[in-house]
């Protein structure tokens, strides 16, 4: 299987390292190579990590509720940097509080996801999406 | 580069510029005006004040109930707080700080508060206190009846603390490690530790003036597998560390492992070794009292679950008498709760209490030798500390990090080394199984091997990673131990 | 008059007649079959007989959970029993029988079946099994995945035995004293101890045919402050009596106290007491299993600390070891549960179970000495009785009884002297401040004397009934011991 | 104070015993002659003990749920009996599950009971309105 490399982080001022440090690892195993740019990561870093790295997937996630807020402008800013059609996730507690699921998945894809998986998903829910969704 | 740090008390006269530097941070700052806010705290009633609540019931034998909340517009969190009091019976109130807030963020905690309030709804995770000033949240303290704490995880609260201590906020969480290298990437623990020496001058010079704060670091760290020896070791280092600035009321905390002779054990020791560092420093004029946070890793989803998950860390607190526990709430694996979520946490809570609170977990010889392990275990990161510190513990604590002496699993900090492996053994208590740099003497690293290949013979596997990323998942799916099916 | 009783075997072919004349109590009687039962119990898979799911989780170390359940109609209670196996993960089901087949009222139970039926609602407070009859029991327990239990409270259940051993039901609850004393007025222990030699007799006659029941006498009594000592007494006897008529799968009950150490100490000690009194009768073959039955008592109204409570009693099941536990549910105190109040329960305990699965109350002294007043108070109780008896446990009760050396509080019977007040003491556990006519002997009497004394003593009162009305609500209103205010 | 009378019992099937025996001691206490059924009590037995001791008062509790079917008629018979208009409260649990209270309230009014009280009603709760509605 030909490797395809995913930007993985945490954005925003979100600390939350433990479902980040358990999907870096699962992905690893599931083949993929792995940029972990960890918590704390600003839309600039995803960016230019993306660029830099020839990136096919950019996987955020948002655990601490300013998802919402953090976001914002990030596929626009992937536009402008050229690599506007990477695919790209996120998951995790996408907002403040508990809201109907599919308003926040509503939310998050008009925000330029391509997938929005919520806060009990677990890797092997999505290592097969991603690996048809990357074509491999 | 980051100043050379001691753990010498700082002179209050030389940090005039410091002070002024920080106030200037945000525009709120300069509502800090110390004689009016000692003032303030002397008028106020003592059964608000956060640490003679906590010496009152150290002394009576009960373990309290507090809960953690925080919403960004004033009345809203106002209106939180007296539900969680009247409706929830908490006997201690908090005021969760917002993520940015936590950052020193101020335009973004600005710019969610005006959105939360267009909206009608909580865009930020917690309560601004920065951007409300010292005259908003004056209005809080004033509008409780029980006392209330500041809670957060800000790496540099020094601004944050000015203004809620100037409000008559009698209770300040967090430290210089506990709140940096759980909560931050690229911050130097010089600088954290250095600006947390700040928060506890501050802290001093009030109690200078005749006004107890208390002061707790954040014990359970990152919430995740955190052995009990790893957070006593942190808990004690900041304990000393805020006592040499004049600190005079701390409570040291221990996050749930789940394994209940452990975790009795552990706040057992925690109150045992706090004294006896404190004393070979010679501070001993600093009340100690302990709280237990109930389970702090992930929650099961289900509502009954967690209710099930929060009564038996009621239980492990009360029967281990923490003076008190900080609940967590039916609706933590859903997101942050609804206010009657918050107090249904706290009442299931209070009712383990107060079945419990006039037992004791028994005596007995597996509880002495839980205790010897945590306590040896301790003192070799403390000591190894000290001698790496030459004596100095803010010294110590840098090299500490830095060789992987102490050593933080999970943790998102760059100065922390992230070589250990946290995993239960058979009985569910938390072993290492591998212990990276931690300065474990032969006979606690043979301790460790024995508990993990005895759990490993029992589940037939070897123990790796996949055990720990099992352990992680374990609670929220309804076990304890994160056993192959 | 009622008939002159001894413990002996009934002899099957006696027992023709009076299985005719039972069997024509109610039109369903026409529809047993003992042949066809028989073969029906032994084409059912193991999994769902409920003495070899006992005896599985007894072997592994694990704790059941069982919840209480039964509404009126047939098909809402099968969705009952499907959604609480489904959706609560019930290890165990029940079948929960209405207050009027308890009395052997099938008149009243029939209309009350039509009148919920036509309401759409139940107004039976269960399933009225009889009413049903054969057929539509058997549907029942073939739609489940899980073992059912008949649970009752029917001083005479031999034509409820009859029919629903007949429909498969693997396991029936209740016994010729905890189905009198705590549920009857007027019935007397002759009469109830005999109809229930029958019941027993007729569970033989099943094992000589190769198909396990399990049987279980009612460990809470009245669930009100009931001292282990005295349901020991009452669960033993019961557990000869039944032993005697061929019974060889047997669950004996305690109703949680809320000090952990007694609950802990009471469980331990049922077993090794009833093995000892059932190998003094020759009765060797006999599986013991224990139950433990959360908080029997008044309840708190708010769900929040219903969970509390609920969870402490998952906790001390597991920390005492039971094989499987009933399960409360938060809606308690506010009627009989809805199916999702019901799931929630049983899902708190299973969290709990799970989490405290690999641990143990830890042996200490105190607990020793725990069990230790446990076995002498239930000994001197069970020697007194036997001595009473000339040797006959049939004959011995019902003297106990008439004596008051056994005396259970609160009952409703008039064959139950209910001369004695049971208190907590300082710690919460149950004890006597007067134990009437109890054959204690002068140590047993002190002991209780100077517990009650010391609580007294921190309470700054006299012992007396306020205390004991103050205990009876305490739990209810979110303590464990009735203190005054 | 001139002393009255109460009949106390459970009705119908009903063995639940604690309440009975705590409502016994407490009306006692406030100086009520109190003639207490106990449990398992029959409509002809409320009306029998209350036309031989003269009562003043009849208090039913029923607290295993079928209480709506027990106390059908209960006020009939009394009329029957002469004493129709002798004050009668009722108390406990008394619907399967739990209803609206103030259905539950209406329909036992209806049923002919002056006072009606939800399960978790404590003597003092009670007596002083019992005293009032008594004249004293
Ligand atoms: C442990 C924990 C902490 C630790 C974190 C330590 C650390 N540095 O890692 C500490 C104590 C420090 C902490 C702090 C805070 N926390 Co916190 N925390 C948790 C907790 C209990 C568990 C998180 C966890 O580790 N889960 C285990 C891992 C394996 O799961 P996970 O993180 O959910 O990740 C999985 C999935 O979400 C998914 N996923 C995640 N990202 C992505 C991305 C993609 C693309 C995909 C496909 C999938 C995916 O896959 C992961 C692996 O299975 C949760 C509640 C819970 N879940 O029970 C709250 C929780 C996340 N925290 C919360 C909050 C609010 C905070 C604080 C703001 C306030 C506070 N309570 O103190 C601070 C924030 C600090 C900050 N600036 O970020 C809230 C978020 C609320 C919301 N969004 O509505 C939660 C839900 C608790 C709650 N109910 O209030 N927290
Ligand atoms: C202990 C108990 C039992 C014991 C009773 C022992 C005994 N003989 O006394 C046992 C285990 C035997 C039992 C059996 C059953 N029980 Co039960 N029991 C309880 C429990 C837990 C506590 C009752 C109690 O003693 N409370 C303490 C006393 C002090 O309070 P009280 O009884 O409510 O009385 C007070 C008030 O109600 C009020 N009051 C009562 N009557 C009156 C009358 C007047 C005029 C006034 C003013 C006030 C008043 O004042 C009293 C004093 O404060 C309750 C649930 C709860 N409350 O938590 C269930 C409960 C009452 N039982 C219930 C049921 C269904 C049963 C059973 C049918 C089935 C079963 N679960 O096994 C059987 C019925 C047997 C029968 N034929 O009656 C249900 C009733 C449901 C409903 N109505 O919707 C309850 C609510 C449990 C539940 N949620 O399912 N039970």
């Amino acid at each position: 299987m030909e490797s395809k490399t995913l930007v993985l982080g945490v954005i925003g001022s979100d600390v939350h390292a433990v479902g980040n440090k358990i999907l870096e690892v699962s992905f690893q195993q599931a083949g993929f190579d792995v940029v972990n740019l960890g918590v704390l990561v600003s839309q600039k870093e995803f960016v230019e990590a993306a660029v830099e790295t020839n990136a096919d997937a950019i996987m955020v996630s948002s655990l601490y509720g300013h998802g919402e807020i953090d976001v914002r402008g990030l596929r626009e800013a992937l536009i402008e940097a050229g690599i506007g059609d990477i695919l790209m996730y996120i998951g995790g507690y996408l907002v403040v509080g508990s809201q109907d699921w599919a308003d926040v998945e509503n939310k998050f894809k008009q925000l330029g996801f391509d997938r929005v998986y919520p806060p009990s998903t677990l890797p092997e829910d999505v290592i097969p999406t991603l690996k048809a969704d990357l074509g491999i | 580069m980051v100043a050379q740090i001691t753990h010498g008390k700082l002179d209050w006269y030389d940090l005039k510029q410091e002070r002024e530097e920080v106030l200037a941070g945000w525009v709120t700052g300069q509502e800090v005006d110390l004689e009016d806010a000692v003032r303030f705290h002397l008028a106020l009633p003592s059964h608000l004040n956060f640490g003679v609540r906590m010496a009152q019931a150290k002394e009576e034998g009960k373990t309290l109930a507090q809960p953690r909340a925080g919403v960004a517009d004033l009345t809203s969190h106002i209106g939180l707080l007296k539900f969680l009091q009247d409706e929830g019976g908490a006997d201690l109130l908090p005021t969760t700080i917002d993520s940015y807030t936590r950052q020193n963020r101020y335009e973004e905690a600005e710019r969610g508060l005006e959105e939360s309030v267009r909206e009608g709804r909580s865009l930020l995770n917690g309560f601004p206190a920065v951007n409300h000033g010292v005259a908003n949240c004056r209005r809080l303290v004033e509008s409780l009846s029980v006392p209330v704490q500041v809670r957060h995880g800000t790496p540099d609260a020094r601004l944050l603390a000015e203004i809620t201590l100037a409000a008559g906020f009698t209770a300040y969480e967090g430290g210089g490690i506990s709140y940096n290298i759980p909560y931050a990437k690229r911050v130097p623990l010089e600088k954290s530790i250095r600006d947390w020496q700040y928060v506890d001058r501050l802290t001093g010079f009030y109690e200078e003036q005749g006004v107890t704060i208390n002061r707790e670091p954040f014990g359970p760290l990152t919430g995740t597998l955190v052995a009990p020896s790893v957070s006593h070791s942190v808990a004690i280092i900041e304990a000393i560390l805020a006592a040499k600035q004049g600190v005079k009321s701390l409570t040291l905390g221990y996050g749930q492992c789940g394994n209940l002779m452990q975790d009795v054990a552990a706040l057992q020791t925690l109150t045992i070794l706090a004294e006896e560092y404190l004393e070979a420093e010679g501070l001993t004029d600093v009340e100690i009292t302990t709280v237990f946070h109930q389970w702090m890793g992930g929650f099961p989803n289900d509502e009954a679950r967690a209710f099930g998950v929060i009564s038996l860390g009621g239980a492990a607190a009360a029967l281990g008498k923490a003076t008190k526990v900080i609940v967590k709430t039916p609706h933590e694996a859903l997101g942050v709760p609804t206010k009657e979520a918050n107090a249904q946490g706290i009442r299931a809570t209070k009712q383990v209490l107060s079945m419990l609170q006039d037992q004791m977990y028994p005596e007995n010889d597996k509880l002495a030798f839980e205790r010897e392990i945590i306590i040896q275990e301790t003192r070799e990161i403390l000591n190894k500390t000290r001698e790496l510190g030459e004596g100095d513990w803010a010294v110590g604590t840098v090299r500490s990090f830095a060789a992987g002496v102490i050593d933080i699993p999970f943790a998102p900090s760059s100065f922390n080394a992230g070589r250990t492996m946290p995993a239960r053994d058979n009985d569910g208590a938390i072993r290492f199984l591998s212990w990276g740099n931690l300065p474990f003497s032969k006979d606690i690293q043979d301790f460790h091997r024995s508990k993990l290949a005895e759990r490993g013979k029992a589940e037939q596997r070897t123990p790796s990673f996949q055990m720990v990323i099992d352990d992680v998942y374990a609670i929220g799916q309804g076990k304890l131990i994160g056993r192959p099916r």
